[in-house]
């Protein structure tokens, strides 16, 4: 692959990591409030899909967009000054962490009910698909919004109507507490694709050099009009669902039902997570990240000086976009009257 | 210039000439393209528009709905039809929690032109499932506009002005007005969509009501006058917002205040109409508000039952005799 | 096959047919009113299936119900009265055509809003499950229905508890006036139960035998604890969708569509319908009753007296049907209120 | 016998002694097994009942609400947790289409001992889509039983009542009471669960609320007793049915009545309350009822505005003055 896609992907994943990183601290100091679900361990999904994309192509997101809308090229203050609730919010300050957008770059919001996302892509793609448009809408989920009667009902339409949709399952197995195999009757998220004739492959999320090769192939294909594609990745999440969760569910909560002798001891045998280990876990930090800034070192597109002046660089602007976010104003309620009757011009209602 | 036209067919019209005036209106929902639509709303439109502008769709209410918030973000108009307002309870994430949201959430980036039709209300023994009226529901979501068309002459403007608003706006027709006669003049200069209209002017008492039960109460009214009672009549036009400037004018003449509607009272349209009119003309009043509204029952599909269950001609008339008399000494 | 199974399916089919004839009489006499959703053509569905079943096992259906009721025992004196809106109604009156419930035989509702059927049946199958009892659920539902998110959500939840459910879909290939290939991606419904890893077959819906068997042997694994079993029966509806559809869409619309020389003529063409010709149909009218009672009179179980004797006995069965339906007194507004609040006994609630 | 508990713990020790009680009580939802349940009230619950009865569920609300109902219908009594009160618009069809019309539709045959717990109201800047009520919707639903408990007592009566019951009981929880602390004594008889309470006596002016506005209405109405205004304060506890008798007596005492809610105002919860209220105490009353309600706007993410847009003790305040002395001459 060429050097420059790599170093810009590099560079996207660090610059996430230390976003997502940076508004974990944010909101222990109580500067972003509400709920915060974060990335770190899945950049390689974000980062790999939207740099295949073009520019013209639209962007639909979950609750947990943040580097969706950074890769996207949502200027990073603006992010942070939104999950402040600051006026320069990306969304005003009317949205928070869970409503991102930025209509000028196509970004199409961050929805915090689960299934949305399916609705809204198909709609957008119909649009596109009536007037024989060249773009494609990348609808992102997570393997518990596969569940959601939305899903089904979408992927119908989109099947028949053909229309050109990038379905991208963030497949990090949990949805909240509950594991993979205890959601979904099938856990191979891309067979549900099966039921709607939509083409549909598992990538390795840990390397984003195969997510974007996917995403672009599949991408090809929607172009081509062949209708909607389907992609499983999978992935991780490091930290809990959101900040408000310690994530003890996974092996703790677990463990300990375990040794207890009561009749439970049963069924919960049969939900034996094959959830990686805490231990595990805290080592395929490295994967995602260094799994390419491996590569680029060997191909020798970087050198280690380099690399470190990227973080460098990346710590500023993180840095940057946390003194925009203080110093942005709050929004005041005639904003917030504006924003909700932004869509009524002239028209004389009564 | 004007003519006798059915309701149906006013909608039909207004969908025309949209659709002809701007190519990114199109419209979908079950059985709307090959079928022409359950009501005929969209009789002919398939054959002269095409798949991608008018569209049958799965039954997949809450999905297609959403589809239509989708591609109003990036400027298209979509018309959404839900074959009756029941099937909407499947589709109200999309309506409240996207629709009128997303404007908003936003930071006023998006516009949402999105026009959600349903018909709705107590039609002819079709039992509790299908009887359904969603006012109140829709009515408490900040960012969505209601209109409720009583006349072929409301249905072809307000129809026309939902497509050509920006907003997000459900229309609530009534299943028994689609076969309902009128005038329709294609060429009057329309009035703001949610004004309402006095429907006939009176000094005793005011009836205020909206849909069905406006022409109802307009009815009672007339018969009223043979007894002596000079009833005005408004008919509300739209539940989101309310003219309440042309409600109170008139409460500043009758002093006295009927809401009239089908919908189950308890919670239901006329709580809100009957709280802010009397929390506006209370010293004005010399009754307190009154509601007539439908029983606090599941419709009965039994068609004596089902027509006991909501207000009538008759029942109209009969509270409205007894506010008129309440407090006068005799 | 046994003899006394063959005839006992016969009766019920005439008994179907007869039933559903008299009942599109009255309702053009205004005797009936509200939708009326008639069944010739399916009887095989109905009687098949519901003769595999035991009287334990629950019933859910749909708006176009009446069949299965008949099949499953209630009277058909108290359907007829439930169509008529009277009081000894199998609803009393409350529920009409598409609202029939019969709680003694486990009939659990006619539904009218489509996809409403899973998600009763999967809680009906819960408890079971939950009592470790050994009868299952029917659940039926039409093609149209099988793109509600209800079905997805349902199959998922069902597969994944391994809940004691057989699911039915009655294709008749028409969702009111939309065929089959206009609003499914897929067209084989069987093959949307893989998605959930629901074992699935299609069975020829004109063959009650067929049916029968079918249905048997996916009952019996169901109660082997093998969870939920999926039953695409393809079936025809003679008449329009409900009494007030002519079902002219079918060849008259589009016949003539395809005349026009507009650019929606192209359009058109992909939406030939593979549904049969008026001719074909008329003459499938045969098939479903005819099959069986050719089978009948072939084996030497019944002879043609004895049909004729049948018929006759039927006959006069719906005659009463209709005449107690006739003399059955209107419920009052005090049965109504009983019905709403039958559940509240002896308890205070200010 | 009385301890201090949150509301929390009230409603898990009311879950576990139904459970206890009743093995044909279960319960499910997203996380409410193994988790414990996003607001701890099923804590431990798995762990001693076992998958079959507390059940972790897939994200698919309209799927395992109407699950809920196909249950009750065989006399097993589901309590559904929907994580919030936002996702229910997914589950109305369950709920209005089903649950509430069963036992009407098939003329009084089934039982339907379904209980849906949501926890809901605006909580710490969740924004627009977390943040919503559906009082309104709910309400105007003949069939339905709605109660709102504001305290670990009512929390441990009336969720023990709706699992008792045969009716479809919908418990609305209010996501910042969970962690709120109360007296409970789980020796007490309990009071019919609808019954209103008057949290406070007083004479000048009634305060009517339910859920956590009846808890700022009420520490207003002890602030404002300093200035010398002396109100009452009752708690609904529960909006359908409604005690109107409770509130009547109230204003044959003071007159006056300010009904306070979080709910947008339009067509909210209060507009039924004010409506019924002024309609049968209209003759009694010294100034017309006021609603102080939530803003109709969605709620905003930021926290300044959030805090804007909904009730708070001053605020209340406020409008309690302006109601006590209106008409009053200076
Ligand atoms: C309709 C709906 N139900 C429940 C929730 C609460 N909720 C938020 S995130 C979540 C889990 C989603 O899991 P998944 O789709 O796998 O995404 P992930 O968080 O793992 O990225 C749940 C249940 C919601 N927001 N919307
Ligand atoms: C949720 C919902 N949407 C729409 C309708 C209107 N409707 C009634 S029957 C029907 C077609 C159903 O087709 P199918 O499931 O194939 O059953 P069939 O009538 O062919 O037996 C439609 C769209 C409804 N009752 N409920
Ligand atoms: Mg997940
Ligand atoms: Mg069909």
């Amino acid at each position: 692959m060429k050097r420059n896609i790599l170093i810009a992907m590099l560079r996207d994943m660090l610059l996430a990591r230390a976003f997502e990183e940076r508004a974990a601290r944010e909101y222990t100091r109580g500067n972003i409030a509400g709920f915060l679900h974060l990335y770190p361990g899945e950049e390689a999904v974000a980062v790999g899909v939207l740099h295949a994309a073009e520019p013209g192509d639209y962007v639909v997101s979950t609750y947990r967009e943040h580097v969706h809308a950074l890769v996207r090229g949502v200027p990073p203050e603006r992010i942070m000054a939104e999950l402040f609730g600051k006026r320069d919010g990306c969304s005003g300050g009317m949205g928070g962490s869970m409503h991102l957008f930025d209509r000028e770059r196509r970004f199409m919001g961050g929805y915090a009910i689960v299934g949305e996302t399916y609705p809204i892509s198909i709609g957008i793609a119909y649009g596109i698909a009536m007037r024989e448009l060249p773009e494609a809408v990348i609808c992102f989920f997570g393997d518990g919004a596969v569940n959601q009667g939305t899903f089904h009902e979408s992927l119908n339409m989109a099947a028949l109507w053909k229309l050109p949709i990038l379905f991208v399952c963030e497949n990090n197995r949990y949805q909240i507490g509950t594991e993979i195999h205890r959601h979904s009757a099938v856990t191979e998220v891309y067979k549900r694709a099966c039921g709607y004739r939509i083409p549909a492959e598992c990538i390795n999320g840990m390397d984003v050099m195969d997510v974007y090769k996917a995403t672009q192939s599949a991408l090809q294909r929607i172009r081509e009009g062949t209708g909607p594609q389907f992609l499983e990745i999978e992935t991780y999440r490091f930290r809990g669902h959101s900040m408000a969760d310690p994530g003890s569910y996974r092996p703790k909560v677990e463990v300990q039902a375990f040794q207890d002798e009561d009749p439970v001891t049963v069924v919960l045998e049969e939900t034996v997570p094959d959830y990686p280990s805490a231990e595990h876990l805290s080592t395929i930090g490295k994967d995602n990240i260094e799994h390419l800034s491996g590569h680029i070192h060997r191909e020798g597109f970087l050198s280690a000086d380099q690399v470190e002046r990227m973080r460098q660089e990346i710590a500023d602007t993180v840095e940057e976009a946390v003194q925009f976010a203080l110093n942005s104003p709050e929004p005041n309620m005639d904003d917030a009257l504006a924003a909700l009757h932004s869509n009524r011009g002239q028209e004389v209602l009564i | 210039m004007a003519s006798e036209v059915l309701l149906w067919q006013a909608l039909n019209q207004a969908m025309d000439a949209e659709m002809e005036a701007d190519d990114s209106v199109f419209t979908f929902g079950e059985d709307v393209a090959l079928y022409g639509g359950s009501y005929r709303v969209t009789e002919n439109l398939y054959a002269k528009y095409g798949e991608w502008r008018v569209r049958d769709t799965p039954i997949s209410e809450g999905g297609f709905t959403g589809l239509g918030v989708g591609a109003a973000m990036i400027g298209m108009r979509p018309v959404v039809e839900i074959m009756t307002v029941n099937f909407a309870l499947l589709a109200l994430d999309a309506i409240i929690n996207m629709a009128a949201k997303i404007p908003f959430m936003s930071g006023g980036q998006f516009p949402m032109p999105l026009v959600v039709r349903m018909p709705g209300g107590v039609a002819k023994q079709l039992a509790a499932q299908h009887s359904q009226r969603l006012e109140h529901t829709l009515m408490n979501v900040p960012g969505l506009r209601i209109a409720t068309p009583a006349t072929p002459q409301d249905a072809w403007w307000q129809l026309r002005q939902a497509i050509q608003s920006n907003e997000p706006i459900i229309l609530l027709e009534h299943e028994l007005l689609y076969f309902s006669k009128g005038m329709l003049d294609t060429t009057l200069e329309p009035i703001p969509m949610h004004r309402a209209v006095v429907r006939r002017a009176g000094s005793d008492l005011t009836l205020i009501s909206y849909s069905r039960t406006a022409l109802l109460a307009h009815q009672a009214a007339d018969r009223l006058a043979a007894e002596g009672i000079d009833t005005e009549v408004i008919d509300l036009r739209g539940l989101s917002p309310i003219d309440w400037d042309t409600c109170i004018a008139s409460l500043g003449k009758t002093h006295r205040l009927l809401v009239v509607e089908e919908d189950c009272g308890f919670a239901g349209a006329g709580a809100e109409i009957a709280a802010t009119l009397t929390e506006r003309c209370f010293y004005d009043l010399d009754a307190p508000v009154r509601r007539h509204a439908g029983l606090d029952i599941p419709t009965p599909y039994n068609g004596t039952l089902e027509a006991a269950s909501i207000p009538t001609v008759s029942s109209i008339m009969e509270a409205a005799r007894q506010l008129a008399l309440e407090g006068v000494d005799a």
